[in-house]
């Protein structure tokens, strides 16, 4: 096994995870971290690739990382700023109940 | 000769490495390393502590600790030992494993924050290309133990004091680093090493120290307020205001977690200190040029010493802020005022060395600092506090 | 495969494993920190030192108190009542790990043409920055006004007082 | 002539920088109508500045092209630089842009932005008490650059869309006061009536694209106005023995009597009244009405395509026809007006009459010359008559009026000024060279008959006008308030206005054709021998002669006496039938009521009927089939299918509501669709990528 499979092994498993948090939890804020964690999963492999890619020297993975950092710091923001009102307005976090836009 | 008593530590890790195997000097080197920076920062904590507690009782008029060893020299080894038999206690609803957990992540922390302090000539533990920016990673990570630390011990006054203390870190964290990067700016690096060289040399035996220039001047102040404010030191020590929440975020620690705790905050002063020389004053470069005799790394202490003395001194001087002022303070004047001197930074950097370099680069601070002063700084009505929760 | 690198994703996957786990929302919080801290470590490991410094101080510094404080604000936080994972988590969690399985396959499978160039690259924080206000100066522009006007967002969208609340 | 000077004026087409900017003199008051647009109804102040700033910046950058274009014509060179470029490309067809820096352009830049700013300054104070000021100015401002953009546009597109933004905006402006049913109804007209000869102008651009394959008017050679596609368009046939010049010639001509009021589109105009003054001088003096003359002074290579030097074409002498008559009739129904702004309404239209008159008999520079004079004294006179109505309190009756000359002394000499200057009084005034122009140049062409119709547009123009001053300005006082004279940012335009009615004569005698010789590129020499001409001299004679026998018939009707606002009009006695006939404009808008109108409406009527009755039958017709159709079903429903159907009903929502829970509002569904989605989505690529 070469080091990129593991390290891409290691983004898949932490990019699973993170799935099922987002997908089982029923905290909201709880799945808000499963998308971190994806997101990191998926920072993971860029840089990864960036690592043991052809040329290096190019810098594009590990810009892809950086910019996708500060992307997935402001959308941890918004995304919990969202949770907060929406805590505030129906005074829950919990996913199961908040089914306001069923169809 | 001079050269001797400045490498005098180099030279003796390279005689002691030498009876090492091969296979093992880089390990010996980073454990010498090691022990050596931790025992000095806990040597001069020790001092420090003692010399604090003088200090503050000469500016108060006493006579402070006077009682083990001369002039009480010793107190801080007393104070060593009681911690260490005092009772460790637990509150009983308290999160055992992060309240245990807590200190030790702190102590690590900032330990950390020294590897990367060129604390003389080729006297640096980690010469990392990114210095700066680990100092600042670390120090980023102590505020999560200090949340875990007001949390975990299930104490509402602890819990207010981690609050206060994240929020103001938070909050004072952002003037830091921007004070920072217009040193950067100049430098062109973000290795600590490199910053220091990048002030070595003279003009007719002054220095080039940063602090020398309008921007390295206000760079200094700012990067000293926000660092008093980091380490929640007086007059920015809300969190752990004994007056208002017993002790803040280790109300409930005893023993030797509290003196952990202790030394963490010192050697989160030294730290922050040792950095603020590296960027503004030059580091272990010598004030004056004839002074260049004297070894480098006692330079480089005594502008940490004389620093934490600033700090000593001002805890002794200046009273509390409030919580609101404290936030005021931070977003209404410190933030916008780094944001200028970031853009006085780039001008210094692209006019060309003459006085109109100078006088404008001054005007536009002196400017600044007295517009936001009015501006930002207006006394707000005081009224009864709102307080807004999230329900 | 160094021992260093099995250490480092034992601890990434663990906390994340914790996180996804563990009852109380603050410790999830912590473990995800953890995580975090574990990829950082895993940048360095793969000689990203400054996309390493970067994750620690974005994720461990602010999204980790950021989390925090919103678990601390919407109350009931650490009791939930009911389970703790949603009705249909059994469903999720057969999804998660149909998804794990396909992505390994995928990694598995290609191993061969995956390129594999040991030589470690040396990114200096210089060639970044250059970099950075060179050619990639306008996505750092506009990620610069994404933060402002996220930042913006999330303190309104939070913020927001209801009209006769004093 | 022309070719004659081609051989002394070497044609140059570099762009130079100035053309390169030019863009900016349409865009600046644009844009400052959109930053306007975005404003606070309250800020005034900005919005004025905004306006009169952008549009002054625009009069500076007109004064450096003139001047640039001077340069030129100083050193002997035909400017004409343009700036093409291609807008859309569908295919091989490519649509282009492109401005162009020649004298007509340049001296209508000047004219119009100088004129623009001076209304925008003194409708600073006209409007100063309507709380719509904001809107007003931000219309004002993107009449202003419509109108610009017509002028510099060197693609006959782009010269459309500005077009377009110009009759958009007259629209708005005399609508501006659309609480008044008057105005919304003049607004519609003018929109619609000019729309009438867009949709001419709009044939005539498809054909000339179509025919010559260029939008554009100038481009090296290949511009549809150049001698090689006007040689082509005259070889093709658009049958009735036209050439496709003169048949698209005419289209465009239908568009630009549209906007400038030729019959018989001019009904719009008079109505146009009924916007704030400003816009009236804006529109109906300086600028959009001059639009139509512009337009056919930029074609005329196209009109004039195929003539001989001084000989006219099918195009040209329908021009000329239309022109003069238009001058006569409109002057005719001027003599029987009441309402001071509909008088100079009406001699508006005469006098584009005249310019077109001019365009059609003498080329472009006759007639240009007319419309530059007459923008400077028709703005003054409907600044002028603005200041009239503002200062006896928004009376518009000439008979309310009277013995102004003595309240207000500026806005009396300005208007004596102005007034003079319409008749064409001797000499001093610019209007007697412009109009003096055009009568030579009909007295030389070949058919006489505009020569007369002209001359006796003349006599009627100096009897109306003379008419309305004595009215308004002499005689007892018959208004119902006290007068007052108007503020001074509303007379200081009319004074500056003023001063160029008389100063633009200069450059327009036969001793120093400047003008002429400015716009057909020739050199410009000072010598009297320009008045020898055959026959000028004495055609100046008779000119001044019945301009001073129409001002002395009108003072001896109207001159210095007491009248009764209710008395009937003097004339009106003596006319009789005609009398009513002029009052009521020729019955025009009557017989398009009875005509168009009404022919529309028997339309309407006769659809109407069908709908009712046959369509209304056949629908009944099924209604009551179906309805028997339906009993039978209901008695079949209720006892047969009900307990199927029911069952069905029943399935089906069942089925709905397992669908729907689909849509369980839950993120976390959502997710595990785009997840699974994902899954296959790979699993697809890996096992098409298996090696």
């Amino acid at each position: 096994m070469t080091p990129l499979t593991g390290y891409l092994l290691v983004a898949a498993l932490v990019f699973a995870i993170g799935l099922g948090a987002a997908l089982t939890r029923r905290n909201a804020i709880l799945v808000l971290i499963g998308i971190e964690l994806m997101l990191n999963a998926a920072n993971l492999n860029l840089i990864a690739f960036w690592r043991y890619g052809p040329n290096p020297e190019a810098l594009i993975g590990m810009m892809f990382a950086i910019f996708s950092i500060a992307v997935a710091a402001a959308e941890a923001a918004v995304g919990l700023g969202l949770v907060i009102a929406i805590y505030r307005h129906l005074h829950t976090t919990d996913l199961d109940q908040l089914n306001r836009m069923k169809g | 000769m001079a050269q001797e008593t400045d490498q005098i530590f180099v030279l003796l890790t390279g005689w002691i490495l030498s009876y090492l195997p091969e296979w093992l000097r880089p390990y010996g080197l980073a454990v010498l390393g090691v022990v050596g920076v931790l025992a000095v920062y806990v040597t001069l904590f020790a001092l420090t502590t003692w010399f604090e507690r003088k200090g503050l009782a000469r500016m108060q008029n006493r006579y402070g600790p006077n009682r083990v060893g001369p002039f009480g020299l010793f107190q801080p080894i007393a104070d060593g030992v009681k911690a260490l038999v005092k009772e460790d206690v637990v509150p009983f609803r308290a999160d055992q494993v992060l309240h245990f957990l807590a200190p030790l992540i702190l102590l690590i922390a900032v330990c950390m924050e020294l590897g990367v302090v060129p604390v003389g000539r080729n006297m640096v533990l980690v010469d990392m290309d990114a210095g700066l920016l680990f100092f600042f990673a670390m120090g980023a990570s102590t505020e999560l133990s200090v949340f875990m630390a007001g949390w975990s011990s299930r104490n509402k006054y602890s819990l207010l004091g981690a609050m206060r203390a994240i929020a103001q870190m938070i909050s004072y964290e952002i003037p830091l680093l921007l004070s920072a990067v217009a040193a950067v700016m100049i430098a062109g690096t973000l290795s600590l090493p490199k910053i220091v060289e990048a002030q070595s040399g003279f003009t007719d035996m002054l220095p080039h120290w940063y602090v020398f220039t309008p921007w390295g001047f206000a760079g200094a102040l700012i990067f000293g307020i926000a660092a008093s404010a980091e380490t929640n030191r007086c007059p920015f020590d809300l969190p752990e205001g004994e007056s208002e929440l017993v002790a803040g975020y280790f109300t409930e620690y005893s023993g030797f977690k509290f003196a952990i705790f202790f030394i963490a905050e010192y050697i989160g002063m030294f730290s922050i200190s040792s950095i603020s020389v590296t960027l503004f004053f030059g580091g272990w470069g010598a004030p004056l040029s004839f002074l260049s005799f004297i070894p480098s790394w006692i330079w480089f202490f005594a502008k940490v010493m004389t620093m934490i003395f600033v700090f000593i001194w001002v805890r002794g001087t200046l009273p509390r802020l409030r919580q609101d002022q404290l936030m005021n303070f931070a977003w209404k004047f410190m933030l916008p005022l780094s944001l200028v001197n970031l853009g006085v930074t780039a001008l210094w950097r692209f006019m060309n060395d003459d006085w109109q370099r100078w006088a404008a680069c001054t005007a536009i601070l002196v400017v600044s600092y007295v517009v936001l002063g009015l501006t930002g700084m207006r006394s707000q009505h005081v009224a009864p506090r709102k307080y807004r929760y999230a329900e | 495969m160094s021992p260093v690198f099995y250490l480092l994703a034992a601890i990434t996957v663990g906390g994340g494993l914790a996180a996804v786990l563990l009852r109380n929302l603050i410790h999830c919080a912590l473990a995800a920190a953890v995580s975090f801290a574990g990829l950082a470590l895993l940048f360095l490991s793969l000689d990203a030192q400054f996309a390493g410094f970067v994750q620690f101080l974005v994720y461990v510094g602010a999204v980790g108190i950021l989390i925090v404080f919103a678990i601390l604000l919407t109350r009931n936080a650490d009791e939930q009542e009911g389970g703790l994972f949603s009705r249909t988590w059994l469903m999720g969690l057969a999804i998660a790990a149909a998804v794990f399985a396909v992505l390994g396959w995928a990694v598995l499978r290609s191993g061969s043409v995956l390129p594999n160039q040991l030589a470690s690259p040396v990114a200096s924080v210089h060639d970044i920055g250059v970099a950075l206000v060179g050619r990639y100066v306008l996505p750092l522009e506009i990620v610069a006004l994404l933060l402002t006007a996220a930042t913006i967002g999330a303190v309104i969208v939070a913020m927001h007082e209801k009209e006769g609340e004093q | 002539m022309i070719q004659e000077t081609a051989l002394t004026f070497t044609p140059q087409t570099s762009a130079s920088a100035i053309t390169g900017l030019l863009w900016l003199i349409p865009a600046l008051p644009i844009v400052a109508s959109g930053v306007i647009a975005l404003l606070k109804q309250p800020k005034r102040v900005p919005a004025a500045a905004l306006a009169i700033g952008s549009l002054g910046i625009s009069l500076l950058l007109s004064f450096a092209a003139f001047a640039h274009v001077i340069a030129g014509w100083l050193g002997h060179m035909a400017v004409r630089e343009t700036f093409n470029f291609t807008w859309i490309q569908v295919g091989a067809a490519q649509v282009e842009l492109g401005w162009v820096l020649d004298p007509l352009s340049a001296v209508m830049l000047v004219m119009v932005c100088f004129v623009g700013l001076l209304i925008f300054i003194y409708s600073v104070g006209y409007m100063a008490h309507d709380e719509n000021f904001t809107r007003f100015f931000c219309f004002l401002s993107l009449f202003a650059g419509g109108m610009l953009g017509v002028v510099i546009s060197n693609s006959i597109l782009l010269l459309f869309m500005s077009w377009e933004i110009v009759g958009l905006t007259s629209y708005l402006l005399i609508g501006f006061w659309y609480q008044k049913p008057s105005a919304a109804a003049a607004a519609k007209k003018a929109f619609v009536t000019t729309r009438v000869g867009d949709i001419f102008f709009l044939l005539g651009i498809v054909w000339l694209f179509s025919s010559t394959g260029t939008l554009l008017f100038y481009s090296h050679g290949s511009g549809s106005l150049e001698s090689l596609s006007l040689a082509n368009l005259l070889t093709q046939h658009a049958g009735l023995g036209l050439s496709a010049a003169t048949a698209i010639g005419l289209l465009i001509f239908a568009g630009a009597a549209g906007k400038s009021g030729q019959i018989p589109l001019h009904v719009w105009l008079p109505d146009a009244m009924e916007g704030p003054t400003p816009v009236s001088a804006l529109i109906h003096a300086a600028t959009m009405v001059a639009a139509g003359v512009y337009l056919i002074a930029r074609v005329y290579p196209l009109m004039s395509a195929g003539s001989l030097v001084g000989g006219t074409t099918v195009a040209l002498t329908v021009v000329t026809w239309v022109g003069a008559a238009t001058a006569v009739f409109a002057a005719l129904i001027a003599v029987a007006q009441n309402d001071i702004k509909r008088i100079l309404a009406y001699s508006t239209v005469s006098q584009l009459g005249y310019m077109m008159a001019g365009l059609g008999l003498g080329g472009v520079a006759v007639g240009f010359f007319h419309l530059i004079t007459h923008a400077f004294f028709k703005a003054l006179l409907f600044m002028g008559a603005g200041s009239v109505i503002h200062g006896v309190h928004e009376e518009q009756d000439i008979r309310h009026m009277g013995g102004l000359s003595a309240k207000m002394k500026t806005t009396f000499v300005t208007y004596a000024i102005g007034m003079l200057a319409l008749c064409g009084f001797p000499l001093v005034f610019s209007g007697f060279w412009s109009k003096d122009g055009i009568l030579e140049a009909a007295h030389n062409g070949a058919i006489k008959g505009p020569f007369y119709l002209l001359v006796f547009g003349a006599l009627l123009t100096a009897f109306y006008m003379t008419r309305q001053v004595s009215y308004v300005f002499f005689g007892n006082e018959r208004a119902h308030t006290e007068a007052h004279e108007s503020p001074r940012v509303m007379t200081a335009p009319l004074t500056i206005l003023a001063f160029f009615a008389i100063a633009l004569s200069a450059i327009g005698t036969p001793a120093w054709p400047w003008f002429k010789s400015f716009l057909n590129n020739e050199p410009v020499r000072f010598d009297f021998a320009g008045f020898s001409e055959p026959g000028l001299a004495s055609l100046m004679l008779v000119s001044s002669c019945i301009v001073l026998f129409g001002i002395g018939l009108g003072w001896l009707i109207y001159g210095n006496r007491k009248m009764d606002a209710h008395a009937p009009d003097a004339l009106e006695k003596a006319l009789g039938p005609i009398w009513t006939l002029l009052a009521n404009r020729f019955y025009v808008d009557e017989l398009y009521g009875v005509t168009v109108i009404a022919l529309y409406k028997w339309w309407a009527g006769v659809t109407d009927f069908f709908d009712r009755r046959v369509w209304g039958g056949i629908v009944a017709l099924f209604v009551w089939i179906f309805g028997l159709w339906a009993r039978i079903n209901r008695f079949l429903d209720e006892t047969v299918i009900n307990g199927g159907f029911d069952k069905g009903c029943e399935e089906i929502s069942t089925g709905g509501g397992m669908l729907s829970n689909i849509e369980s509002g839950r993120t976390q569904n959502y997710l595990r669709y785009l997840a699974v989605g994902m899954i296959v989505l790979v699993a697809i690529l890996l096992w098409s990528a298996r090696p």
